[in-house]
């Protein structure tokens, strides 16, 4: 086996290995656990770093192995792969770091971490799967592995919400894999090609294409949390700080997303599917994700539950990028993938950090924090800052090429839609932040720890702190060479450009 | 070393080796363990030998006595008859390691040669092409399996076994009689001389259809099951987890037998029926399995469910619904077993297996719960297991065939068998707030139910190879009923 | 209609009869013997319909001998097993409504 | 065509439906108990009257006689009769009344007589010529080795089947052993005096000549392993019910030894045979009359102690055990 | 000085004030708000013309320094030594996170300047924006001041979301928006520019929203009667000055007309002019006034310049002093209404024109929310939840779990079992007799595909 051909699954196994032997360790074995877990995580960034100068400079990376008669199991590393697979690597080895400070001392810390390397190695495989197949092997993979993280409180709330998060999945599995099987019936192939595989088919097939469409989109909304499958989401929030990061950032819903992306660009190509006609429909469904989650956000008291309906209205950007016909739109929903994934879990990491710290879970009950956290809540407030799109913090640069692009393909309405959203978010942050920095703090807080001289543990402040830091500079940087919107840009002009 | 593989009979030492370890367990019970882990051991490579022989060389057919049919018993190895033998030495294997931990001495005397006799049984029944041979193996299994049954202590197990006993041996006489037509109308009871000779008339059609029905009963088909979840929770685990992987199955497989080889072709009614009673047998399988307290029983009525998967080849009636199902048979023998084998560890541990009290107990068994949890992936055949390769072949044969319906149940059959499991699976996220008396559960028997677990997984990883062996001799020849 | 054919259809009557008793007795020894002589209406059709021919066909002779050796071993389960329920249960009868 | 055998034949068909019909229905269960023994009589004779002498002498000592002793056996075991029988009744009527009551019964009736009509129009449809075998065994008997084409069917034929069975029968009596000892087991330890025992003693060694001569003359005429053992079977019945018992140093190793004697040996001799350079249990001709006599000796002796054991219902060192 | 340097010195302006910002370092100076100004007014002593590129976003952005920005900066700068100066007196618990949000503000007020394009524009004017707000609360906290500072920042909001607007409708008019990296092939032939007009009101509007231009102008007066005098002078001179400033710089003025909208603007213009003296010479609100009147001419004459473009170009060059004067005369205001020591400042009496407007619209808004929260989006999650109730209910209790039962039940029942049994064998057996042979009952497996599972 080449070198080419292993990388892929070294990059896999980089993280299943350790999540693997974790499982066997012993609760008290804490310093095994961390070193492990950590040099996973390295391990895997540096894989991915040569795997992003060998794509970059024409490096075909591919490795097979046989798995339905006519259909392998086919592992990729293509620009748009490479795209999520940084993500998340980078993003697990931060959430890796925060969740060994947020889990010091809590029970079934081994079966935590385990599942959470597992969690991550779905992702990976998700990301870089290259087939249909392959996608729908680790898409389901990624809702076994984070099942037992929902339920890791072990409560009865945390079994619900685990129910709930598997009614709504499984049945978006199933409904992915007819779709996939229907597929695969009428084309006889499964793999990402770039610019699709099914125009060639025969136009008495239409018909069945958009069925076939709509029962992937179900599927794959689901994860991604469009409307009306998103009801999971916000009950998944009783899950570990870490695990919502980890779940709204990276993991479950950029699967979503992801797939989709993958489905509207790889296998039916984009063209194809605007001419199709289905494009339009999943803008206006994505359009519609957007204001009603960030209707709903406006409501919601609780923090975790506000950035979670937040995440539902965000995660749609990314939708509406891919469903609004346009190189542009497509560098705006793209590079939303990577900016939103840094900027949820910037403020998930702090929300945790405030219920670590300070026991408060209530936005009502976050008036001065930022006194008692400045760290913490600078982190959040630029975090913040960038969803509500201000520049130059990374939200402002997708807004930008999503509001372009609508109006470079001539769907002025997209624009509006931003525009709401955009008065939505600040809507729902800025009195979050008003609160935390301008009203006064109240006499005590509800369940405060004490951390020395720090306001908190540095495993919890560090993470937030370098995403905030990274949202800053790629929205600083974002025309720097290998940043995220250079790297789009290459993986759009690839697309477009047959 | 070739030459000797092939100089082997080994159709006979598959046969012979179980039946002999039996009777060795029976003259020196003492060295019962020793002797049937050998002769396990011995029958696995058997079938090994014959696998090599098959691959190599295609089907087979074995001349028993040097006379050939139609005077003499054929012995015949496919694809379809060769993975039967395989599935049965995979399990074979692990629940002879299993039931080393599980029963003490006394009963351990009792269980050695009655296991093997139903090994010996099962593969006897795997090769044979002559449907009289088939009868008597069928008799020679239900004697032993009711026995097994019975193990168990306690009013339940025998009342169970008792009901067990008259369905099988009311089965055993409707498929006997079913013979008796055929024979009487075309001279034979071999197979493929049957297949030859005979054509659609009614003798024909009512001996078939005692035959099935016969046969159905013995699978517990929808509406057939009622004796099946009694006999299989009360059964002792390692029983349990034989009779629910492999003794329904058997019967099957010879409704398989039948179907592709001497029924009149065009019975696309019939596949229907079958269709939708195995469509039945999923839904209310997994609604039962739904409503159960008690985990066995659970299990149970689950394999009433999964045995409805099996029979929804029969309307698709293509090579890859055949195939589908051969593989879900497949996946589902090896995950089953592995989940009865866990649900005999849990119950071992807290000395009960009701449902709602799982939470004190599951934590302490990871080993048990993460074979169970392997185990439901399979079942509801979530990628990679080998219940999905089945279900991606079934839902493929559903859609090649047009008959969306069935893909319908499918999917729908999965989704219900996701709640069940998860629900089980959702008590080892409870903390434990009663520590309390348990006993201890060997290495061996928990590590042994692992192993089926991730073969389970390991077949939807590695489908190509079972897949290519059910190939072999084209059991399904010329695409079934179609 | 000739002779064999005549005791090839009390054969059939003996099988009905017999699964009749099967189903409607709750006695087990009388369930028992109900099989026993479902079994026996087989062994009957089976060697009456061999006389068809003029020659005597010993096939199904050997069969109905294998046949009622099979039958022998499963009534003396049957038996056993029965007395085993009696004795656990009291009763010599299945229990019809699901113990849960 | 005379007349006589029609009427002959006519009666003891009528007659086997009536006492199948009587023994199912009849509320006493000992009664049910006879009438199945003269059931079985009574279907020795049809199977004479059929040609089948071997099925006869197999009903007679198997079906009839063995299969009484059993279900009388366990008739006494079960309790005093009256109470058995009236529950028997109570069960029954209790059934029918769960069943739905008599529209339920209704239905069942006309699904049975659908089944028979429906089986008889399936016999009555067959070709009346038999597509057989018979031709096929009267060609390769001369190769079998034995000249009773039942015997050359079961144990050269078809020996593979018989070996199956005998498998059947072994494993029955394992069954009944590892379930062991019913709790309500009568006291059967209790010398048994006056006619049995005499019977006993007298009935034993003409039985074991019968036997004996069974199996010699099975190769030629009417009898063979199975017909010798059952009647063997009859002698251990015999000398069971007068109390004889195996003494405790042959209950062990020695009984087991003989019970799978049989099995044993026909395994070897069909993987013997291999040896020399058949398939499994392919005789060479010129020495298959004396293998299958050898084996039909063994199986005599292992049917023989089996359908013993088989009745008596409990390992015989299992009070050695305890 | 060489190339590096003067780069160097150029990113210096807007990053040595924000790098000041955190608090870690500025905590530990003496003076920071002059040493973050130290850069700028090096640049602006030394006589040279820089430019500089930076990559951000996909067309990449820039500062550079020339003739008309070099007096600004001056402006600006002169502006932050005498805020500092009024500053000295403020010590405090608040006094680092007050230097902070200034440092903040200054770095974005010194950038704005610098910037050479509209975006880059943008994100100075929202870090300018939000640094502001985050002056006023920490440097006011009182009540009485904190409505004002929420209409500000509702209409910094609204006016960032039109900026942005505007700016996206401006990137879609100069075509191509980026570059030619990806062909025109795939362009969208249907892809209208929107009107001009759009694009213009959408800029003036934005801007008049920061501006505090006549019809948005309710914040202004309270805001600007802070205790602080520093706050009013920020306020005017940096806020509300760079707002104009952009105003002036995103308005096609010159090059394009548009003489309806022209027209407009020179009545707002007015109306502002009017307003200014006739609602405002009360002297605790005099540099509100002041402010509202010069910014009322200001309009006036972008108005002017949009209706005409020869006129601007008269005088274009006019427009940067004229901010710079405003600021410098407001700067001059302040020092000497600070100075004159002002009467006592009735906060209620001074807040009365914005308060019960701001509370109204609070309320209001709130009142809304609750209106639809009732209303509408609540209903939404309520009603599904309502229907996962029903099915709940029809799914617990006893009817189906119940029909489980009794189906179990019946079927367990041995006699209806084994007569079901026989049933299935008459059912199977008529079907096998009467469907046998009939080609068109296959007919519907003709799809059969069988290619797949064959290799």
């Amino acid at each position: 086996m080449s070198w080419n051909s292993a990388l892929p699954l070294l990059v896999l196994a980089s993280s299943l290995f350790p999540g693997g032997v974790i499982f066997f360790l012993s609760e008290e074995r804490v310093v095994t656990r961390t070193v492990l877990n950590l040099a996973g995580a390295t391990l895997k960034l540096l894989l991915v770093g040569v795997m992003i100068w060998g794509v970059f400079h024409g490096e075909p990376y591919e490795s097979r192995l046989p798995l339905l008669p006519g259909l392998d199991l086919v592992l990729r590393a293509d620009a748009l792969s490479l795209l999520f697979v940084t993500l998340s690597a980078v993003l697990w080895l931060a959430t890796t770091v925060y969740a060994i400070g947020y889990l010091e001392g809590s029970p079934n810390r081994s079966r935590f971490f385990g599942f959470f390397s597992l969690c991550v190695t779905a992702t990976i495989g998700v990301a870089l799967s290259g087939n249909l197949l392959t996608f729908l092997l680790f898409y389901e993979l990624l809702t076994l592995t984070t099942y037992p993280l929902i339920v890791h409180r072990e409560t009865e709330v945390a079994r619900r919400a685990g129910r709930i998060y598997l009614t709504y999945t499984l049945a978006g599995g199933a409904l992915l894999m007819v779709g996939t099987l229907w597929l695969y019936t009428l084309s006889g192939t499964l793999a990402f090609t770039a610019q699709g595989f099914l125009s060639t088919l025969a136009s008495s097939e239409q018909s069945t294409l958009i069925m076939i469409f709509v029962l992937l989109m179900m599927g794959l909304g689901v994860k991604a949390a469009l409307i009306p499958l998103h009801g999971w989401l916000p009950q998944a929030m009783v899950a570990p700080a870490p695990v919502s990061a980890l779940l709204h950032a990276v993991a479950v819903v950029k699967a979503g997303a992801f797939g989709i992306i993958r489905v509207v660009y790889d296998v039916y190509g984009i063209q194809f599917a605007a001419t199709l006609g289905v494009t339009l429909p999943l803008a206006v469904v994505a359009a519609v994700t957007i204001i009603y989650g960030s209707l709903r956000a406006l409501f919601q008291d609780d923090l975790k539950r506000r950035l979670a309906f937040s995440t539902v209205s965000q995660v749609a950007y990314i939708i509406l990028g891919v469903a609004i016909v346009g190189p542009i739109a497509a560098i705006g929903g793209l590079v939303h993938l990577v900016h939103q994934g840094v900027m949820k879990i910037t403020l998930f990491f702090c929300a945790g950090n405030i219920a670590e710290t300070l026991g408060i879970h209530k936005i009502s009950d976050m008036n001065g924090v930022g006194q008692r956290l400045p760290w913490t809540m600078a982190a959040f407030t630029i975090a913040a800052l960038g969803m509500i799109g201000l520049p130059p913090l990374a939200g402002f640069i997708s807004k930008w090429y999503l509001g372009l692009g609508a109006l470079e393909a001539g769907q002025g309405w997209v624009v509006i839609v931003l525009a709401c959203s955009s008065l939505l978010n600040a809507a729902y942050f800025l009195p979050i932040l008003y609160a935390a920095w301008f009203k006064p703090p109240p006499e005590r807080w509800p369940a405060e720890r004490s951390f020395g001289r720090q306001e908190t543990a540095w495993p919890l402040l560090a993470p937030p702190l370098v995403t905030a830091l990274l949202t800053v500079v790629i929205g600083l940087l974002a025309s720097a060479p290998f940043s995220p919107l250079q790297w789009v840009h290459f993986i759009t002009t690839s697309e477009y450009l047959p | 070393m070739s030459v000797l593989i092939f100089s082997i009979h080994w159709q006979v030492m598959v046969v012979l080796l179980p039946l002999a370890g039996a009777i060795a367990c029976f003259l020196w019970p003492r060295r019962g363990v020793m002797l049937a882990l050998v002769c396990a051991l011995g029958t696995t490579l058997s079938v090994a030998g014959l696998s090599w022989l098959v691959v190599v060389e295609g089907a087979q057919r074995y001349t028993v006595g040097g006379w050939g049919a139609p005077l003499g018993i054929d012995l015949y190895v496919d694809g379809l008859s060769l993975l039967m033998l395989i599935v049965t030495s995979v399990v074979g294997v692990a629940i002879s390691v299993y039931a080393n931990g599980y029963f003490e001495r006394s009963r351990a005397r009792a269980f050695w040669p009655l296991w093997l006799f139903l090994w010996g049984a099962l593969n006897a029944l795997f090769l044979s092409a002559d449907i009289f041979n088939l009868y008597i193996t069928l008799e020679l299994l239900g004697l032993a399996a009711v026995t097994l049954v019975a193990l168990a202590k306690g009013a339940q197990p025998l009342s169970s076994a008792m009901r067990y006993l008259l369905v099988t041996l009311l089965g055993s006489l409707l498929f006997l009689l079913g013979v008796a037509l055929l024979y009487h109308s075309s001279g034979s009871v071999d197979i493929a001389i049957l297949a030859e000779r005979l054509s659609a008339s009614p003798v024909v059609w009512i001996a078939l259809g005692l035959m099935v029905v016969g046969l159905l009963l013995k699978t517990a088909l929808f509406p057939l099951h009622f004796w099946l979840p009694q006999a299989h929770a009360s059964a002792p685990a390692p029983v349990s987890a034989l009779l629910s992987a492999l003794v329904v199955k058997a019967s099957f497989y010879i409704l398989i037998r039948l179907w592709l080889e001497i029924f009149p072709p065009n019975n696309f009614v019939l596949g229907q029926l079958l269709g939708l009673l195995g469509a039945a047998a999923l839904l209310w399988g997994n609604l039962q399995a739904l409503r159960q307290t008690r985990l066995k029983m659970l299990i149970a009525y689950s394999t009433v469910a999964q045995l409805g998967y099996l029979f929804l080849a029969f309307p698709l009636a293509n090579i890859i619904g055949w195939t589908g199902a051969l593989y879900m048979l497949l996946s589902h023998a090896i995950a089953k077993a592995a989940m009865f084998m866990a649900a005999g560890n849990i119950l071992r541990f807290g000395g009960h297996d009701s449902i709602a009290d799982l939470d004190r107990i599951v934590q302490r068994l990871p080993l048990t719960v993460t074979t169970f949890a392997l185990a439901g992936v399979s079942i509801m055949g979530l990628p990679p297991s080998g219940g999905f390769v089945a279900k991606w072949l079934l839902l493929e044969a559903a859609i090649r065939s047009a008959q969306w319906w069935w893909g319908v149940v499918l999917v729908l059959g999965g989704l219900l068998s996701a709640v069940w499991i998860f629900k089980v699976v959702g008590y080892a996220f409870t903390p434990s707030p009663v520590p309390h008396e348990v006993r201890a559960v060997p290495a061996s028997m928990e590590w042994s139910a692992l192993a089926l677990a991730l073969t389970a997984i390991a077949l939807g990883l590695f489908s190509s190879w079972p897949l290519a062996l059910m190939m072999v001799g084209l059991p399904f020849g010329e695409g079934g009923g179609s | 209609m000739t002779f064999f054919l005549f005791f090839a259809l009390v054969g059939i009557g003996l099988f009905t009869l017999g699964l009749y008793a099967v189903i409607v007795h709750p006695h087990l020894l009388r369930k028992i013997l109900a099989v026993n002589v479902m079994g026996s209406g087989v062994f009957l059709l089976l060697v009456a319909l061999a006389k068809r021919s003029d020659s005597v066909d010993p096939v199904p002779h050997a069969m109905v001998i294998t046949g009622i050796v099979v039958a022998i071993s499963a009534t003396a389960l049957a038996v056993i097993l029965m007395l085993r329920v009696k004795g656990e249960t009291g009763r010599v009868k299945l229990p019809e409504t699901p113990q849960e | 065509m005379t007349l006589l055998p029609l009427i002959f034949d006519g009666v003891l068909g009528f007659t086997l439906l009536w006492l199948a019909w009587q023994l199912l229905g009849s509320p006493d269960l000992f009664r049910a108990i006879v009438l199945f023994i003269a059931f079985g009589l009574l279907m020795a004779l049809i199977w004479v009257r059929l040609d089948a002498p071997d099925v006869a002498l197999a009903e007679a000592a198997i079906g009839a006689g063995l299969t009484g002793a059993l279900l009388l056996a366990a008739l006494a075991r079960l309790g005093p009769p009256s109470e058995t029988a009236s529950l028997d009744n109570q069960g029954d009527r209790a059934s029918v009344a769960e069943g739905g009551g008599l529209p339920f019964r209704r239905w069942l009736v006309a699904l049975h007589l659908v089944l028979a009509c429906g089986l008889g129009y399936a016999v009555m449809s067959l070709p009346s010529a038999a597509p057989g075998l018979s031709d096929a065994v009267a060609n390769s008997l001369a190769l079998s080795g034995v000249s009773n084409p039942v015997t050359a069917v079961l144990l050269n034929f078809r020996a593979y089947d018989t070996l199956l069975e005998m498998g059947v029968l072994l494993l029955a009596l394992l069954a009944v052993w590892s379930l062991g000892s019913t709790p309500d087991a009568p006291p059967d330890d209790q010398p048994v005096g006056g006619v049995l025992a005499l019977l006993a003693r007298l009935l034993t060694p003409l039985l074991l000549l019968v036997a004996g001569y069974l199996l010699w003359v099975g190769g030629r005429a009417p009898g063979g392993a199975f017909q010798a053992g059952s009647v063997l079977g009859a002698a251990g019945v015999l000398l069971v019910l007068a109390g004889w018992r195996l003494g405790r140093r042959f209950a062990q190793l020695p009984l087991r030894i003989m019970l799978v004697a049989g099995l044993v040996l026909f395994m070897a001799v069909g993987l013997f045979v291999m040896l020399v350079g058949g398939d499994f249990l392919t005789y060479p001709h010129a020495s298959a009359g004396g293998l299958i006599l050898l084996i039909e000796a063994a199986a005599t002796l292992s049917i023989g102690m089996i359908l013993a054991a088989l009745f008596l219902g409990i390992r015989p060192d299992s009070r050695a055990d305890q | 000085m060489n190339g590096f340097m003067s780069t160097f010195l150029l990113l210096l302006v807007p990053g040595l004030p924000l790098l000041l910002a955190l608090p870690a370092l500025h905590s530990r100076l003496r003076r920071p708000l002059y040493l973050a100004l130290l850069p700028a007014v090096i640049l602006w002593i030394v006589p040279a013309d820089i430019a500089l590129e930076l990559p951000w976003l996909l067309f990449g952005s820039g500062v550079a320094i020339d003739g008309d920005t070099r007096w600004l900066l001056a402006s600006l700068v002169l502006i932050w030594m005498v805020a500092g100066f009024l500053l000295q007196a403020t010590r405090g618990t608040k006094e680092r996170r007050l230097t902070t949000f200034l440092l903040l503000m200054m770095g974005g007020s010194l950038s704005a300047i610098l910037v050479t394009e509209m975006a880059g524009f943008f994100a100075c004017l929202v870090l300018l924006g939000y640094a502001y707000f985050g002056v006023l609360l920490t440097a006011d906290g009182s009540e009485a001041s904190r409505p004002a500072a929420r209409l500000y920042l509702v209409l910094l909001v609204l006016s960032d979301v039109l900026l942005f607007e505007a700016l996206l409708v401006t990137s879609i008019m100069s075509d191509p928006p980026w570059g030619k990296a990806i062909g025109e092939e795939v362009m969208h032939p249907a892809a209208q520019p929107p009107p001009l007009l759009f694009y213009l009101l959408l800029t003036f509007v934005g801007f008049a929203a920061r501006g505090a231009v006549w019809p948005l102008q309710s914040w202004l007066p309270r805001l600007s009667v802070s205790p602080h005098p520093a706050l009013t002078l920020l306020l005017g001179a940096v806020v509300i000055a760079i707002a104009l400033l952009g105003m002036v710089r995103w308005l096609p003025l010159g090059e394009l007309t548009s003489p309806l909208l022209g027209f407009l603007i020179q009545g707002v213009g007015g109306v502002a002019l009017l307003y200014a003296v006739v609602a405002g010479l009360k002297w605790q609100t005099i540099s509100a006034t002041f402010i509202l009147f010069f910014s009322g001419l200001l309009i006036i004459m972008v108005g002017v310049g949009l209706a005409d473009p020869a006129v601007w170009n008269s005088y274009s060059h006019w427009g940067n002093i004229f901010i710079a004067i405003i600021a410098i005369g407001l700067a001059v205001l302040t020092l000497v209404r600070d100075r004159l020591g002002a009467p006592p400042c009735n906060a209620v009496v001074a807040g009365k024109p914005a308060v019960p407007m701001v509370g109204l619209l609070e309320e209001r808004i709130g009142r809304a929310i609750r209106w639809v929260s009732k209303a509408g989006f609540e209903s939404l999650p309520r009603l599904r939840a309502a229907c996962v109730v029903q099915i709940v209910r029809l799914w617990q209790p006893h009817q189906w779990q119940r029909m489980l039962v009794r189906g179990e039940a019946c079927f367990r029942q041995w006699h209806y079992a084994i007569a079901l049994s026989l049933l299935l064998a008459i059912v199977v057996v008529l079907i096998g007799i009467s469907f046998q042979d009939y080609p068109e009952t296959a007919a519907v497996q003709v799809h059969i595909n069988q290619e797949g599972v064959q290799q």
